[in-house]
């Protein structure tokens, strides 16, 4: 079965070449179920597969196609390794990935025949990369699927590209991606000159071989964390993430919740031994990840456009994760990877399910009292919350506690920021809730009675990530439950060699219940705060003032980089084009050019037509050059 | 004060010539210039007995006083150019002919001041007389002789394509 | 023998060419470049099997010591390659449009690519430098005969730059010429001279100053974007595509082997500025509002790239340039294409004036967007393995540069996606809606370079051994 | 001596061709196969030569090296003659006298290629301008023309003074005229030889129109009828190069080269920069090709001032690349009737033929590879290298280079680029075949100069 | 008695005769001039012979020889040149050099 893992990426290649090159003649049933087919298939391999690894004493298998690059002395193979952290992405990928093409299948609808095929061959595509990227068994094969990926969040962003803020939008996550990328390149690089090879194999032995602390390791790791900050939108190359709910709401559900965004969060995991040797760079990770989640966190506080709270949402889940990761929790993080996956997931497309039935309503304070025409929705809607949360019992719950407690025998300080960030997200994703499915509808007359519940095609998803929202957390039950974590005992091949270098710091079992039990009583009160604020909200339309304001602009950040990036580039490249190009050099060259005529002109104004001046010149001449003949000799 | 007969006659005729020369220069009519220019030839002609080149002497004269001069009196007459005729040149350029022609002067003198050469002895030889140079001119010299006829014939051919009307 | 029928088809064809009358110019440019392709395509194979075959050589001036010597190596081999594949392309784009005296065009086209063929193939100082000459005078009489309206003095501008670098380059021949032992212009004893290091880093200004005109690096670069817009499309292609590489392809094949040590000591200055004509280029590309001049500054862009990586001079970086050489040439050409079927349909240069072709033309843009990715080196495409390998190069040269020059995949990034986005997206005006889809012609045109992009960019491994040889070599002598 | 011989009798037949031939096309004939014999004359003598040379009275010395150059002159001017003779009868009547006064002015180049004595320098160079003088003056009609003639006579004769003064100079170091026997440059440099030797230097500058001393050339050039001044830029010139490098090669060797090397250098500089510099601003394409001159004549100065075999070579290749070229193009410039650049607008539009191999003799000037140019700016430049303390003067004349592609160019960028209605003389099909024959030379020797060199 | 005195003497004129030709512009006096530049060589020549003579070559006579043939080519030029003279005389009656600038730039 493992040899058959080709097969997987294999699959949804296929389904976006047909439809990619059929959009024309392909009817909207048969893109769909070629698109929809094709991961399911893909998801099916990957189960079978994970049966396999699963198997205690699994050792990684490396499956190598073709050689891709081989000069000199360096040997690129195109190959792929599955190993326990591979397949569980392979699952989130394709599972996730599965139930979201079942739900665009109707959600796309209104397309027309060619639009749809060709969101599916997108779509496609991008599960394509985004397998390459966690399959590949070395940095240049995640680095292709992580450009891939990037390529495929830019089509898919400006998928209506009538639109120019859309394609604004997705230019904008593009670049951003590309300069993160560009520290991704350096720290291959660096790699390169100092292990000679990229491939997993050969590098992460040796590097387990350097000594801890070690600067060229702090380097390339940093390196690649920048690469993580672009890909998953971390402080300070987030701002493209928010923009990029442009996208159709599926598309941000799938690439900007459950998979492209968790790249980076791979990337670490998958280098741990890596940053596990560079402490410093660590704490770099812990800080910019809890940055982030502090600062998204509060600018969704005041959004009211549904998605974008949702969008700000992940940043700051993503930061969790990275903080995770910077406190050595490898395992917590791919945890919190996956359950965020499902509940992210959920919310999207339960919001996704709310602007189909709005009509492309996207603002809150425009919606409320949909409980009663889309119970579902709003069921499923309302465990997602819950989930994100961390209420007891729920998916969310356990791995943000796991976070949180490992933060705590981390650093103090940090584990109350990041227990506050837990606060607001619990506040905000409640008022998100409360404007949204209760009070009374504020929306326009058509808008209120063309409200229905979405067809079966679209709530079928949210049933099944609303329980595995509720389940999925039971895979991974922290150490306290007494009960065996089944995720870190899977995953423990992977974090081994990290592990035995450094002993991860352990909170005692009472103080762990002790942290839990607070942070539950203080979600619990925020949100019946939240409750009793947005229950019955009523827009009084007037303007924000004060700290409300600068939340709702996002603490001025995209003016901020616009003013001192955006802006100073064109003045850079207008002056270059101006200064330099046309009146610099090019005057320069012209200029010789009309020096020469210039002097040509002067110069045949000697031939003045007259004997006489002729041979006095030549007897001056001669005397000069006598003078010089003789007296310089 | 050993200044033999000879040195005596070189300066003199030296004088006269450049006299003369300066006459042809700077008269304002032609033919006076023509006149001192035949008197420079003489005194040259002078120099050249001096030189015991007695035949170049009287080839001279009868060649240059003779002939050529004659063809230019000819011509001026013919023009009937005299003073007034003479138009006068901008003076800058004079000057500036004058003062170039006597750095040109200065400098070949300058060049010229230090070269050592034997210096001519009083007694004469006979290379000058017209049997030895005849010998020379129709032994060693045979072939420019000849090739001056080339010379001719184009002279002349020139002379009859210039001066013939065309009708 | 067959290196000799790679030079010889194009000219005979091209001088039967003027001759011709109506259609027959285009049906001979179009079965030459084929035969062209077939005979390189053959000369590939002998590559693989005997590559010393494809030498030849036979007396030209023996007072001089100049011999007629041709061969193809890796580079040689991939840069006919390139040539020919090119030529056919742009014939076949080529092939709907009328111009008034063809035969004169297609004439003076072959005859270009004769010259390019003929500086692949030179293995002798003086036959390089007369080919590389050949190459330049036709392409200046088609410049300045169907070009636009300012072609006259932009297309002459570019032939006295180019003229007097080249001149230049003449005396540095000399100067080695009289060096060599035995007087001769032969690439063996040119190599052989191994002149004092003094010498080699003045004479490496002679010969670095006219090809770097020729590539262009920046500052000797403003002849380019003028005659790149001035130019007819086809021509152009020519000039970016392929002529370009001339310049490089002169570093390798002549300065880096014949000044080895010239080429040590003024390295860093010779990256310096090329990648300082990287990050000034694409800065100019950004606010670049003419479709042909924002192209042509991200050719300069590129090929700062390939120079810094070439005087790098370490395995990866050589590698990564012989293989840009082919895959740039490739993309340009294909951008070109587009601005060519742009503008015959539109007839307008203004980026401004575009939008939402995508609506009207789904085929074109998808292509369009294909392209501009492979340029800017998305992986999977053949862009990326080049660059790949040049920035790695380039990074164990100095990291620093590299960085600086890394610069350039962001700002290419946002210059390539601009042009995309106001060419083929946002709102449709009355002009675009006018916009047809792709002919025939130019969809198998495109389609063939599409395929070259995937497949290269898929498994690059055949370029790569096709111009190992060529890399050891350099490095050899280096 | 055959050359010299067979050209005297030539130039004495067709005086007396004028007066028993009437019909001037006949005339022309009869000159064209008296050149002809005179062509096999000459290469017959190199045939008896064997490389060797033969000496007569000490005056003159034939080599095959001079011989050679012969028939490059004598090859030039049947060129001429074919491209241009019927030319003569627009000028006036005495077309046989002219034919006799080329044939004269070729008997002195004859004799310049080959004297070995002062005094037969001195009566080559008169030889060689006398008749020019009169060849410039012959269109009575016009007040240019004779303008032009007296103006060449009274410098000319201004120079032949400076010359002979040099001459004597040499004389008084040396003692004898014999180039062989002057044995100036050995041991110390004797101030009167320096003197000499500059001022011999100076009137051949003048001879060859090098700059300070280049002033009647635009002038005698433009105002002499057009198609005696193709003769006078092209073969009389290279007839004073090879003088100038005979003598200078030839007598003033060791140690006094490094004094008029010098002068020379800086002469040549000056002769490149104001020939390029001035031909840019022109508007008659008769004039740029005066100044055009001046500048080619500056290359060629550069093998007069480096020594050895690729000087040699060089000024052999040199004249006769730039006399075919420059013959070709005034061949073209006589059937215009409009001398300014704009009269040659659309000219490849009217005569395409005639057009491309104008543009062929101009890329031939300009020296562009594949034209018999290229090897002749490629040799005399090696020459210079070779000379080593020439690099300063190499790079100008790069320089220069570059700048004559500029006018050059200017007549091409018309005759193509331009559109326009050249007013121009029919022309039948013998001319334009001849024209194809002068671009196939140019081509040829572009690609196989070896074809000429090997006869060195 | 030392050459010089003839060297001096004969450059003396040479540049008088220089002169002439600078500040005149009366053809023919221009031509004038040219005729005296002409016999200051002569005489230089002359001298010369003389005094290889002293020096006891036998060649000397060449000189002689040589002004000889400098004063049958002056009369060639003469002829030639006076010719030329009186033709620009008939088309532009006058001699004045610096009025013919028909010819310039």
């Amino acid at each position: 079965m493992i040899n058959l893992v080709w097969l997987v990426p294999l699959l949804p290649l296929l389904g976006f070449l047909v439809n990619g090159l059929g959009r024309r003649y392909l009817s909207k049933s048969l893109a769909g179920i070629v698109g929809s087919g094709a991961i399911l298939a893909a998801f099916v391999i990957s189960l079978l597969m994970f049966l396999e690894v699963r198997t205690p004493g699994f050792q990684a298998v490396t499956v190598q196609l073709f050689d891709f690059i081989s000069a000199g002395s360096l040997h690129i193979p195109f190959a792929f390794q599955v190993d326990q952290l591979s397949t569980l992405f392979l699952l989130i990928i394709t599972g996730v990935g599965a139930l979201i093409h079942i739900y665009s299948t109707s959600y796309m609808h209104d397309e027309t025949s060619e639009g749809f095929a060709r969101y599916f061959a997108y779509l496609n595509l991008f599960v394509f990369s985004m397998l390459i990227l966690v399959l590949g068994a070395n940095y240049v094969m995640m680095f292709i699927g992580w450009e891939g990926v990037g390529l495929c969040s830019y089509l898919l962003i400006g998928f209506w590209y009538k639109n120019t803020n859309y394609n604004n939008a997705a230019k904008k996550a593009f670049i951003m991606n590309r300069i993160g990328d560009l520290g991704f390149l350096l720290g291959m690089f660096l790699m390169i000159v100092h292990f000679g090879s990229v491939n997993y194999s050969e590098v992460l032995p040796q590097i387990a071989g350097v000594a801890k602390g070690d600067g060229t390791l702090a380097a390339i790791a940093m390196l690649f964390f920048v690469g993580a900050m672009g890909k998953s939108a971390q402080v300070p190359l987030y701002t493209w993430l928010p923009d990029a709910m442009a996208g159709p709401t599926p598309v941000s559900a799938l690439i900007h919740a459950a998979t492209m965004v968790t790249a980076g969060i791979y990337m670490i995991a998958r280098s741990n031994i890596l940053y596990t040797l560079a402490p410093c760079v660590q704490n770099v990770v812990a800080i910019i990840g809890l940055v982030t989640a502090v600062l998204a966190a509060s600018i969704a506080l005041k959004q009211d456009d549904i998605k974008k709270v949702l969008a700000y949402s992940t940043v700051s889940q993503l930061g969790y994760m990275f903080l995770a990761l910077g406190v050595g929790a490898y395992t917590t993080a791919v945890f919190h990877v996956m359950t965020h996956a499902f509940f992210k997931a959920l919310l999207f497309l339960g919001s996704g399910s709310v602007i189909h039935a709005m009509g492309g309503e996207q603002d809150i304070r425009k919606m409320g009292g949909l409980k009663k025409s889309m119970p579902i929705t709003n069921a499923t809607f309302l465990i997602g919350c819950l989930a994100i949360s961390g209420i007891p019992g729920l998916s969310g719950f356990f791995s943000k506690d796991e976070i949180l407690s490992h933060t705590f025998a981390a650093n103090k300080l940090l584990y109350v920021v990041g227990l506050l960030t837990a606060l607001m997200t619990a506040f905000y994703m409640f008022r998100l809730y409360y404007m949204t499915f209760c009070g009374q509808f504020r929306g326009t007359h058509e808008q209120e009675h063309h409200l229905h519940e979405s067809p079966g095609a679209m709530t079928f998803p949210l049933f099944v990530l609303a329980i595995l929202s509720v389940i999925g957390g039971y895979v991974g039950l922290p150490a306290v439950f007494g009960a065996p974590n089944l995720l870190e005992h899977y995953l423990h091949p992977v974090f081994a060699a990290g592990a035995e270098k450094v002993e991860l710091p352990e909170v005692a079992h009472s103080t762990e219940w002790l942290l839990m039990a607070l942070s539950s009583v203080l979600v619990i009160i925020t949100i019946f705060l939240a409750r009793s604020w947005y229950r019955n909200f009523t827009d009084d339309g007037e303007p924000r003032t004060g700290i409300a304001k600068v939340l709702e602009n996002k603490w001025y950040v995209d003016e901020i980089y616009d003013a001192i990036i955006v802006k100073p580039l064109g003045m850079l490249s207008r002056f270059f084009e101006e200064a330099i190009e046309r009146s610099g050099i090019d005057r320069l060259v012209n200029g010789v050019g009309r020096g020469v005529q210039w002097s040509s002109q002067q110069v045949r104004l000697l031939q003045s037509g007259q004997v006489g001046f002729y041979i006095f010149a030549m007897v001056i001449g001669m005397v000069v050059l006598f003078v010089i003949g003789f007296l310089l000799r | 004060m050993g200044m033999n007969l000879q040195q005596v006659v070189f300066g003199v005729l030296s004088i006269i010539s450049l006299i003369t020369a300066l006459g042809v220069v700077f008269s304002k009519s032609p033919v006076t210039s023509v006149l001192c220019l035949i008197l420079t030839f003489f005194t040259i002609a002078g120099h050249y007995v001096m030189l015991n080149a007695q035949f170049l002497a009287v080839v001279h004269i009868i060649v240059y006083a003779g002939a050529i001069m004659v063809l230019f009196l000819f011509v001026i007459m013919l023009m009937n150019l005299n003073a007034e005729g003479e138009p006068q040149k901008r003076n800058w350029l004079k000057y500036a002919g004058a003062i170039s022609g006597g750095a040109l002067l200065v400098v070949l003198l300058a060049a010229l001041r230090e070269a050592s050469l034997p210096s001519l002895t009083p007694e004469s030889n006979n290379i000058g007389l017209i049997a030895n140079l005849g010998q020379t001119l129709f032994k060693t010299y045979v072939v420019p002789f000849e090739v001056s006829s080339i010379l001719f014939l184009s002279a002349m051919v020139g002379a009859v394509v210039i001066g013939k009307k065309e009708h | 023998m067959l290196t000799v029928l790679l030079i010889l088809i194009p000219l005979v064809t091209g001088l039967i060419a003027f001759g011709l009358k109506g259609s027959g110019p285009k049906t001979v440019g179009l079965i030459s470049s084929l035969a062209s392709l077939a005979v390189t395509i053959a000369a590939l194979f002998q590559f693989r099997s005997a590559p010393e075959s494809l030498s030849h050589s036979c007396n030209w001036i023996p007072q001089l010591g100049a011999s007629f010597s041709v061969g193809l190596d890796g580079m040689g081999m991939m840069l006919s390659l390139l040539t020919s594949i090119s030529f056919v392309l742009i014939f076949i784009v080529i092939n709907k449009r009328e111009y008034d005296r063809a035969n004169s065009f297609y004439a003076l086209m072959l005859l270009s690519q004769a010259g390019l063929m003929g500086v692949f193939a030179a293995y002798d100082a003086m036959l390089f430098y007369f080919f590389w000459e050949l190459a330049l005078i036709p392409v200046y009489f088609l410049c300045s005969l169907w070009g636009g309206e300012k072609r006259i003095p932009v297309t002459f501008k570019f032939f006295v730059y180019t003229f007097a670098g080249s001149l230049l380059m003449l005396i540095g021949i000399i100067y080695i010429y009289l060096q060599t032992p035995d007087h001769s212009f032969s690439y063996a004893s040119f190599t052989a001279a191994a002149l004092p290091k003094e010498t080699q880093s003045c004479l490496f200004w002679l010969f670095f100053v006219a090809f770097a005109i020729k590539m262009p690096i920046f500052p000797f670069h403003t002849w380019q974007p003028d005659t790149y817009e001035q130019s007819p499309t086809p021509v152009t292609m020519v000039l970016s595509g392929i002529m370009v590489k001339m310049g490089l392809f002169g570093v390798i094949r002549w300065l880096l082997p014949v000044l080895p040590q010239g080429a040590y000591v003024w390295s860093d200055v010779a990256i310096v500025l090329s990648i300082i004509g990287i990050v000034y280029a694409s800065c100019i590309a950004i606010v670049q509002s003419d479709f042909k001049r924002l192209i042509a500054y991200s050719s300069i862009a590129h090929i700062g790239l390939m120079s810094a990586a070439i005087f790098a001079n370490n395995e990866q970086s050589l590698q990564g340039v012989l293989v840009q050489f082919f895959n740039h040439g490739i993309n340009i050409i294909g951008l070109w294409i587009i601005v060519e079927i742009i503008q015959d349909r539109l007839k307008v240069k203004s980026l401004n004036e575009m939008g939402g072709i995508a609506a009207y033309a789904p085929r074109m843009a998808t292509f369009l967007v294909i392209i501009s990715f492979a340029n800017i080196a998305l992986p999977l495409t053949n862009g990326f393995i080049g660059e790949f390998l040049m920035f790695s190069g380039l990074y164990q040269y100095n990291p620093w540069f590299m960085a600086v020059a890394g610069l350039g995949v962001i700002l290419g990034a946002v210059y390539m996606l601009n042009m995309v986005q106001k060419v083929i997206f946002g709102q449709p005006n009355q002009l675009t809606e006018t916009t047809t889809d792709l002919r025939g012609n130019e969809l198998l045109a495109l389609s063939v370079i599409v395929a070259i992009i995937l497949v290269l960019g898929v498994y690059p491994k055949p370029m790569l051994e096709l111009v190992q040889s060529t890399t050891e070599l350099v490095n050899k002598v280096y | 001596m055959n050359a010299l011989i067979s050209t005297a009798l030539s130039g004495v037949l067709m005086m007396f061709a004028g007066l028993f031939v009437k019909n001037k096309q006949s005339i022309k004939f009869v000159a064209i196969v008296a050149l002809l014999i005179c062509f096999a004359a000459n290469l017959a003598e190199l045939c008896t030569l064997q490389g060797g040379s033969r000496t007569l009275y000490g005056m003159i010395t034939v080599s095959s090296f001079s011989v050679l150059f012969n028939a490059v002159a004598f090859g030039a001017t049947l060129l001429y003659f074919m491209l241009s003779g019927s030319a003569f009868e627009k000028v006036g009547e005495h077309v046989s006298d002219y034919f006799a006064l080329v044939f004269f002015i070729l008997s002195g180049i004859t004799l310049a290629s080959s004297f070995s004595s002062l005094l037969m320098l001195f009566l080559a160079i008169e030889i060689i301008s006398i008749p020019q003088y009169i060849l410039a003056g012959s269109d009575k009609k016009s007040p240019k023309s004779s303008e032009a003639s007296l103006k060449y006579f009274l410098m000319g004769s201004f120079s032949t003074g400076i010359l002979l003064m040099g001459i004597t100079l040499i004389y008084g170091a040396s003692g004898s005229f014999q180039i062989d026997e002057l044995g100036i440059g050995e041991g110390a440099v004797s101030p009167l030889a320096l003197c000499g030797v500059i001022l011999v230097a100076f009137a051949l500058s003048f001879k060859v129109s090098a700059a300070p001393f280049h002033f009647w050339t635009p002038d005698v050039y433009d105002g002499s009828p057009s198609v005696f001044t193709s003769f006078m830029a092209t073969v009389v010139k290279a007839g004073s190069f090879i003088a100038f490098i005979r003598l200078f090669h030839g007598a003033f060797t060791g140690t006094i080269s490094r004094d008029w090397q010098l002068l020379l250098a800086l002469v040549t500089a000056a002769t490149l920069i104001i020939g390029n510099f001035t031909a840019v601003f022109q508007q008659s394409v008769k004039r740029m090709l005066a100044y055009s001159s001046i500048a080619q004549a500056g290359f060629m100065l550069l093998s007069v001032i480096a020594f050895g075999d690729f000087a040699q070579k060089g000024i052999i290749l040199y004249a006769a690349a730039y006399s075919v070229a420059t013959i070709g193009i005034f061949a073209v410039l006589i059937k215009m009737k409009d001398y300014t650049f704009d009269g040659f607008n659309g000219l490849a539009k009217k005569e395409p033929l005639v057009a491309a191999v104008t543009t062929i003799c101009l890329l031939s000037l300009a020296g562009i590879p594949l034209t018999a140019g290229f090897f002749a700016k490629y040799y005399v430049l090696t020459a210079a290298v070779q000379e080593g303390n020439l690099f300063w003067l190499v790079i100008i004349a790069v320089v220069c280079a570059a700048i004559s592609v500029y006018y050059y160019f200017r007549v091409i960028m018309a005759m193509y680029f331009k559109s326009g209605e050249p007013g121009v003389e029919e022309m039948n099909g013998r001319f334009k075949f001849l024209l194809v024959v002068t671009a196939a030379i140019v081509i040829l020797l572009g690609v196989f100069p070896g074809l000429l060199l090997q006869l060195v | 008695m030392p050459v010089q005195y003839y060297i001096f003497l004969s450059i003396a004129l040479f540049c008088i005769g220089v002169m002439g030709v600078l500040m005149r512009r009366n053809a023919i006096i221009i031509f004038m001039c040219v005729e005296l530049m002409l016999n200051a060589v002569n005489l230089l020549l002359v001298a010369f012979s003389k005094m290889w003579a002293d020096a006891g070559r036998v060649d000397a006579a060449g000189a002689q020889i040589f002004v000889f043939f400098i004063m049958v080519v002056a009369a060639a030029e003469v002829a030639v040149g006076l010719a030329i003279i009186v033709m620009v005389y008939r088309n532009s009656q006058s001699v004045d050099v610096n009025i013919m600038n028909r010819l310039k730039n």
